[in-house]
């Protein structure tokens, strides 16, 4: 649909011609038999004129980034192109919108900067690249994967990195293909969320949220540490209804966000002491009888030594001292919220990215617990929930090849969204050696026996997302072969040695689900894919097939697969009745909800040891935690002031940004500072400066802002495709407190950073 | 800031000089000033300008062509109006060129002058919209009515006779410090309206076009006047300089009211 | 009474995330700078808080646009339902709008040399749909609404940061953004 | 072998030998000598920066972006191109993979349009041959002015470009005596 006047053929130049008009006569006279040209073709069917009003054909989409949100797309094709997308309005959650970043998706599949294929390069970072066929160049991969296996009896020399570019859950095919080949290197684990969700686990069994849409019936939210506003927009009319039907609204954050503009009172707590502020209220609670006793004393264990811990450790007082929070202010919200029934905390994932995140996430599910919020529509500890994904991951579970070695013996490979499943425990004499994702730069540099000699990197922009940057650099140069697969050139796929092009969530089939809400949606392929790009399992396939060209037997996976058929293999009838549907086809009319009951734990049945909520957690001590969720210390300071690097709202990691609409409206980036800082240091708005520390720094322009705290400098984490600034330069790689329980890594202690900064 | 718009400057600027020396020629005419003879040279200036100006104008169209329907607004449009207005003013001097020989054509003049300053009211009210709060009002008009005055008079000096100059002196004299006080007043007085116009009293005060037009449009030829006492060929150039830099400035300086949306 | 659209801006709901902004984009293609919906952030003056407050804000189909009169090619015609629509291909790029216009609505296209500003999508609300901007606002803070029967008592139509214009009269409806009760560090 | 086929295919090589194949098919009647290449690897490189990728291209191909407002693929322009190769009875083998409106692919229709107008000076396709070829003067010169300014320019690639435009230089001459020919009549 365009208003302007604009046709497409004045815009070219040309004026439309029908064919019919002259093909008669060609066609009578002959000519047509022998043109000079070599690539055109006379066309197949004789179709009607094109129109160029109205008749589009739907596609069902999805976002497959790593966002709370993951919308449901309706896509609208004219002969063959993307023209442009809405949200479904079938979905009660995206309510037929999407969000700034996914109105971009449009220019992802037609930039002219796309990779377009497999190409080579001469040197890694020299730009001199080589474009090879998809059969060279799996070609040399494959030759290199023998030779790997030739030289050290196994394959643990090749590494995977790979994370959350593309969530659908046919691209856990790239795990699957690493399995196919036999035990490898796994750089495991999460950046994102590990610490809660251990603390989760530990608490609870199970990270487990209530749907979103029941927020509505809170009489108290909590949003802590988290910026709903930028992150889940379609999560935050659930906070205004449950606003406008009487609850209050209270924004707990070091930075005056976006939500917490929206909220009825906004907390600057002093970053990193949350599990102070937490157990402040709990103790406070505790002392005036506040607490839900029967809920505790039938669904709960450990809450005596809780409180025992509360009375001889933690005073309102201390708490306010703390976390910089006034003790009257502490007092009042944890009279209120002890009162509001239901009351629910969504618990954001940036509190948890700290050396003492777990045991904040851990202090906060006990206030919520002992209120008696826990399995009640409207309450819970929000924090995330796989409990709609359970596919049947045809795609992620492969097995090894007869005689494959690896580590000896049997090692689960964990990660957040990994699952289990697969090899026969009884059978299996190796494993895969698995490593620090949060750690990939130094244990690419540690990794000795064997080295690691190839990396194949998916979904993921290391360079852009893993931690200390200029360590990243080192690293590389240890590795023989970097294979990077990706839509578009950056820093990553400069530092490559062989790229291969993947298709956009428009030109493949796969299936999402939300970690937060309850829908489902699959991802149909609306268009063909452009140039000689290839879905990841795709490319997989393509591999197989010269691996097992060169040497037969040395690569299980399938060596031709059909997209959509994989697709429809993830599906099982626990997936159709848990949507209340008898055929994934029924979701090519729209996203479909889970049928789950709205509050998590409604039925009070815990999967801890216990079966109950456990206040105090042998499993954490197990796992080298305190059993209780006591009060941990922040990381000591390195340099001056706190570093935060948080997400943007014009993009997700180093996706979207790039895109030239989104440059029209966020064109460069900032470091945000506070004018008292700022005046301490002679900047001005508009200055250039320079964040510093140990191990990097960061270049760019100052804005002045009272939404920071004036101890601490902002930053958001982006990769623009025309400027060097990455914060991974100034962010190290100190680990978190949890996540090696269920994620099989610890966290990343993202915002325990610190830097100086000067005038340019 | 805004563009320096280029095409709009010139024309203006120039048109508003032909219509300047025509309200001069056509004063003079009816005052039975006799200058036989020149009658026909200063048309054809008058044309010059004018067709210059009009051609320059062309230039700030996207799709010049296209020019001649600008003539169908003219209901509401002040734009069409100064169409209209430059076109039949553009017909008479053509009329006033061709037909004025050894005769002196007292009518024609007249009524150019008449739709020339009709024509400058139509300018004056195309260039006051609400999108430039300090211009979104008389003072358009007032400067391009400056304009048409110091430029008319100063041009006319060149059909004058030196010996009948001094009362065209004491005209533009008057002229010139009229122009320096409206010019030096004028931001003085947006510094204390809106932040628009606060902003613009701003970009004009910070503008070397705008001291440019001053000096050299204003100072410099009010202080040669004094010491001269006559006005030189070369003068109404230095002048029409000092005229082309305030108009870029006029153009280029002033701030337009959605670059402060969300300010106060 | 006879229809009047105009849009409806909840800035007190609105996150300022730019996602309407993009939704246009996404609808028309427009070429580089040119926006026809801009999300502006609330100067400190009015709203304490760096960026945290914004007018989404396109055109206001005002009751007598100023656009509209000082077209001198008649580009501009206004429908009975108030929505103010540029013909293109009558436009010859003088950019009179432009300059006349105080909210910035119409946009200089610098690959046809003609100006563009949003249609409120009238195509779609003919069809019965949304205009693409209001549909895609996840926090239901931009609306398109019939000001002949549009009454809620707590909206203004000038709100501060927003240029008064009395003549034009535009088509909007506001309410203002609140501050939140701010409980400040104590050791900073 | 056609120069004009030659280029084409130039523009469509994935790989330095086939980018010295098509360039040695130039035939020379160009009035540029072509510069002597010692080393086709390095020609190899700049062709992939300007033309291919994975880097954002430094001169891409595709007549759309030069075009379309848009500055990307698959849009107005590519849609319009491929009207008029169907209008021939033509399409691409490679239609919604890569653009239609590559030069390569151009370059082809150019070539088939020539032939039929050689063979039938049908009035209609002369037509849609005036109308192909004010397409592509529109934009070959931008394309050609970002090759030879780029970063990446190459001596060799310069001169395939410059053939290109002296290609349709001579298709224009032509187009112009067409062009007056039918205002004349009309």
């Amino acid at each position: 649909m365009s208003t302007t006047e604009n046709t497409p053929e004045t815009q070219a130049g040309i004026c439309p011609l029908t064919r019919r008009r002259f093909m008669k006569g060609l066609l009578a006279a002959g000519v047509l038999a022998n043109l000079p040209c070599g690539l055109l073709r006379p066309t197949r069917t004789e179709a009607g004129e094109i129109v160029y009003a109205g008749d589009y054909e739907i596609f069902r989409n999805a976002c497959p980034r790593n966002c709370y949100d993951t919308c449901s797309i309706k896509t609208y094709v004219k002969d063959g192109v993307v023209q442009f997308i809405e949200g479904a309005t079938e979905s009660t959650f995206t309510r037929g919108g999407l969000c700034v970043k996914g109105y971009g998706y449009t220019r992802r599949p037609y930039s002219p900067d796309r990779i377009k294929y497999p190409m080579v390069q001469e040197g890694r970072g020299t730009g001199n690249w080589r474009r090879v066929s998809w059969d060279e160049a799996m070609d040399r991969i494959a030759k290199k994967i023998l030779q790997i296996q030739e030289k050290d009896g196994n394959l643990l020399g090749l590494a995977l990195s790979k994370y959350s570019g593309n969530f659908g859950i046919t691209n856990y095919g790239i795990e699957g293909m690493m399995s196919s080949l036999g035990y490898t290197t796994r750089l495991t684990g999460t950046p994102c969320w590990p610490a809660g969700i251990d603390a989760q686990n530990f608490d609870m069994g199970d990270m487990w949220c209530n749907d979103p849409e029941d927020m509505v019936h809170a009489r108290y939210v909590i949003l802590w540490g988290g910026n709903a506003a930028w992150n889940s927009v379609h999560s935050v009319k659930y906070v205004y209804e449950a606003k406008r039907r009487g609850a209050k609204i209270v924004v707990i954050d070091p930075i005056m966000t976006q939500m917490a503009a929206k909220a009825d009172e906004y907390w600057q707590i002093r970053t990193s002491t949350d599990g102070a502020l937490a157990l402040g209220m709990a103790r406070h609670i505790l002392d005036n009888k506040l607490y839900d006793r029967d809920w505790v004393m039938a669904n709960s264990v450990g809450f005596e030594e809780f409180a025992s811990y509360l009375r001889e450790n933690v005073t309102v007082e201390w708490a306010a001292k703390e976390s910089g929070v006034p003790a009257t202010n502490i007092i009042e919200m944890a009279e209120e919220f002890a009162t509001a029934k239901p009351a629910t905390i969504w618990i954001g994932y940036g509190l948890q990215r700290h050396v003492n995140g777990g045991a904040a996430v851990r202090a906060i599910d006990a206030l919520v617990a002992m209120t008696g919020n826990v399995g009640k529509v409207g309450g819970g500890a929000r924090y995330g929930h796989l409990r709609t994904w359970g596919f049947n991951y045809h795609a992620l579970l492969q097995k090894q090849p007869e005689g494959a070695k690896g580590v000896p013996g049997k090692a689960e490979v964990k990660g957040d969204f990994h699952f289990a499943g697969g090899n026969d425990a009884a059978a299996v004499s190796y494993s895969d050696r698995i490593l620090n994702i949060n750690k990939t730069a130094q244990v690419i540099l540690d990794a000795n026996d064997p080295p690691i000699r190839m990396l194949w990197v998916a979904c993921k922009n290391p360079f852009s997302q893993d931690f200390d940057r200029n360590k990243m650099v080192k690293a590389f140069e240890k590795l023989e072969m970097v294979v990077t697969v990706d839509q578009f050139f950056n820093e990553t796929v400069n530092m490559s040695d062989i790229v291969l092009p993947v298709t956009t969530l428009f030109e493949e089939w796969t299936i999402n689900a939300s970690y937060w809400h309850y829908w489902l949606s699959i991802n149909e392929r609306a268009i063909q894919p452009m140039y000689e790009t290839k879905s990841d399992i795709q490319i997989a396939a393509t591999l197989s097939k010269k691996m097992n060209a060169l040497k037969p037997g040395s690569c299980t996976f399938p060596t031709e697969i059909d997209s959509k058929e994989w697709m429809t293999k993830e599906f099982n009838q626990g997936i159709y009745d848990l949507f209340g549907i008898k055929s994934w086809e029924d979701l090519k009319k729209g996203p479909a909800k889970a049928k789950m009951p709205s509050a998590a734990w409604h039925d009070l049945k815990f999967g801890t040891p216990s079966g109950k909520y456990e206040f105090k957690s042998e499993l954490a001590a197990e796992w080298g935690n305190k059993a209780l969720p006591e009060y941990v210390a922040p990381r000591e300071k390195t340099d001056k002031y706190r570093v935060l690097t948080p997400h943007t709202k014009f993009g997700l990691h180093s996706q979207f940004i790039n895109l030239d609409w989104s440059e029209e409206f966020n064109p460069k980036p900032f470091v945000y500072v506070h004018p008292q800082l700022a005046a301490e240091k002679n900047i001005k708005d508009g200055d250039t400066v320079r964040v510093f520390n140990s191990i990097g720094e960061v270049k760019t322009t100052a804005k002045l802002s009272t939404v920071v705290p004036s101890d601490a400098i902002l930053m958001y984490e982006a990769w623009f495709r025309n400027n060097p600034y990455n914060v991974q330069n100034v962010v190290d790689d100190t680990s978190s407190d949890m996540g090696a329980y269920k994620t099989g890594q610890p966290g990343v202690a993202i915002h325990d950073q610190f830097a100086d900064l000067a005038k340019v | 800031m805004s563009n320096i718009e280029m095409p709009l400057v010139l024309f203006s600027v120039l048109s508003q000089t032909a219509i300047g020396l025509t309200i001069m020629n056509s004063g003079r005419q009816i005052a039975g000033d006799d200058f036989i003879g020149e009658g026909r040279r200063q048309w054809g200036i008058v044309l010059a300008f004018l067709v210059t100006g009009m051609v320059a104008s062309f230039f700030h169209l996207g799709h010049p062509l296209q020019a001649y329907t600008a003539l169908k607004h003219l209901s509401t449009a002040w734009l069409s109006w100064e169409l209209l207005g430059v076109s039949i003013f553009l017909c008479l001097a053509l009329f006033g060129f061709f037909t004025e020989k050894e005769k002196k054509s007292g009518l024609v003049a007249f009524l150019t002058a008449l739709v020339g300053l009709l024509t400058l009211v139509f300018m004056g009210m195309t260039y006051a919209p609400p999108g430039y709060p300090a211009l979104n009002n008389a003072l358009p008009m007032v400067f391009f009515l400056l304009t048409a005055l110091l430029l008319g008079t100063s041009f006319s000096a060149w059909f004058t006779p030196s010996e009948d100059r001094s009362w065209l002196c004491r005209i533009l004299t008057v002229s010139l410090i009229v122009g320096l006080v409206v010019y030096l007043i004028v931001p003085c007085i947006w510094l204390s309206g809106g932040t628009v116009m606060a902003q613009t009293a701003e970009a004009w005060i910070e503008s070397p076009l705008y001291w440019g037009r001053i000096v050299i449009g204003l100072v410099l030829p009010l202080l040669l006047i004094w010491k001269i006492k006559d006005i030189p060929p070369w003068l109404p150039l230095i002048i029409l300089i000092g005229e082309l830099l305030g108009r870029a400035a006029f153009f280029q300086e002033t701030v337009h009211a959605a670059s402060n949306i969300g300010g106060l | 009474m006879k229809k009047h659209y105009g849009f409806f801006i909840d800035a007190e709901r609105c996150i300022g995330c730019f996602t309407c902004a993009m939704a246009c984009k996404n609808q028309y293609h427009q070429p580089e700078t040119v926006v026809w919906r801009q999300v502006y952030p609330i100067s400190e003056e009015i709203y304490p808080y760096h960026e945290r407050a914004f007018y989404s804000l396109a055109c206001n189909h005002c009751e007598n646009p100023t656009c509209l009169n000082v077209c001198p090619v008649k580009a501009y015609y206004k429908r009975e339902d108030g929505i103010v629509v540029h013909e293109q291909d009558k436009c010859i790029g003088c950019g009179n709008c432009i300059r006349s216009c105080p909210y910035g609505a119409p946009r200089y296209n610098p690959e046809q040399k003609k100006a563009e500003k949003c249609s409120l999508c009238w195509q779609r609300v003919d069809a019965g749909l949304k205009p693409q901007c209001v549909q895609s606002c996840p926090v239901e803070a931009l609306q398109i609404v019939d000001l002949a029967t549009f009454d809620r008592p707590d909206t203004v139509q000038y709100p501060p940061g927003f240029p008064k214009h009395e003549k034009l009269n535009p088509s909007v409806r506001f309410v203002v953004p609140q501050l939140p009760k701010v409980i400040g560090r104590e050791d900073i | 072998m056609n120069d004009i086929e030659a280029i084409r295919d130039f523009f469509l090589a994935g790989d330095a030998g086939k980018l010295k194949r098509s360039y040695q098919q130039l035939s020379g009647s160009f009035e540029a000598t072509p510069p002597v290449v010692e080393d086709w690897q390095e020609v190899e490189f700049a062709f992939n920066r300007l033309f291919v990728g994975p880097a954002a291209l430094e001169a891409p191909p595709f007549s759309s972006v030069y075009l379309d407002a848009q500055g990307l693929v698959m849009g107005q322009t590519t849609m319009a191109v491929r009207q008029m190769y169907a209008a021939l009875g033509l399409e691409s083998p490679w239609k919604n993979s890569l653009p239609d409106d590559h030069i390569s692919l151009e370059l082809d229709a150019a070539l088939a349009m020539n032939h039929v107008l050689k063979k039938l000076g049908h009035s209609e396709i002369q037509e849609l041959h005036a109308r192909f070829m004010n397409h592509m003067t529109r934009w070959v010169p931008l394309f050609a002015d970002r090759v030879l300014t780029a970063p990446s320019r190459h001596p060799a690639i310069n001169h395939v470009v410059l053939c290109l435009s002296d290609w349709l230089d001579k298709q224009t001459c032509g187009l112009k005596n067409y062009q007056s020919a039918r205002e004349e009549k009309v």
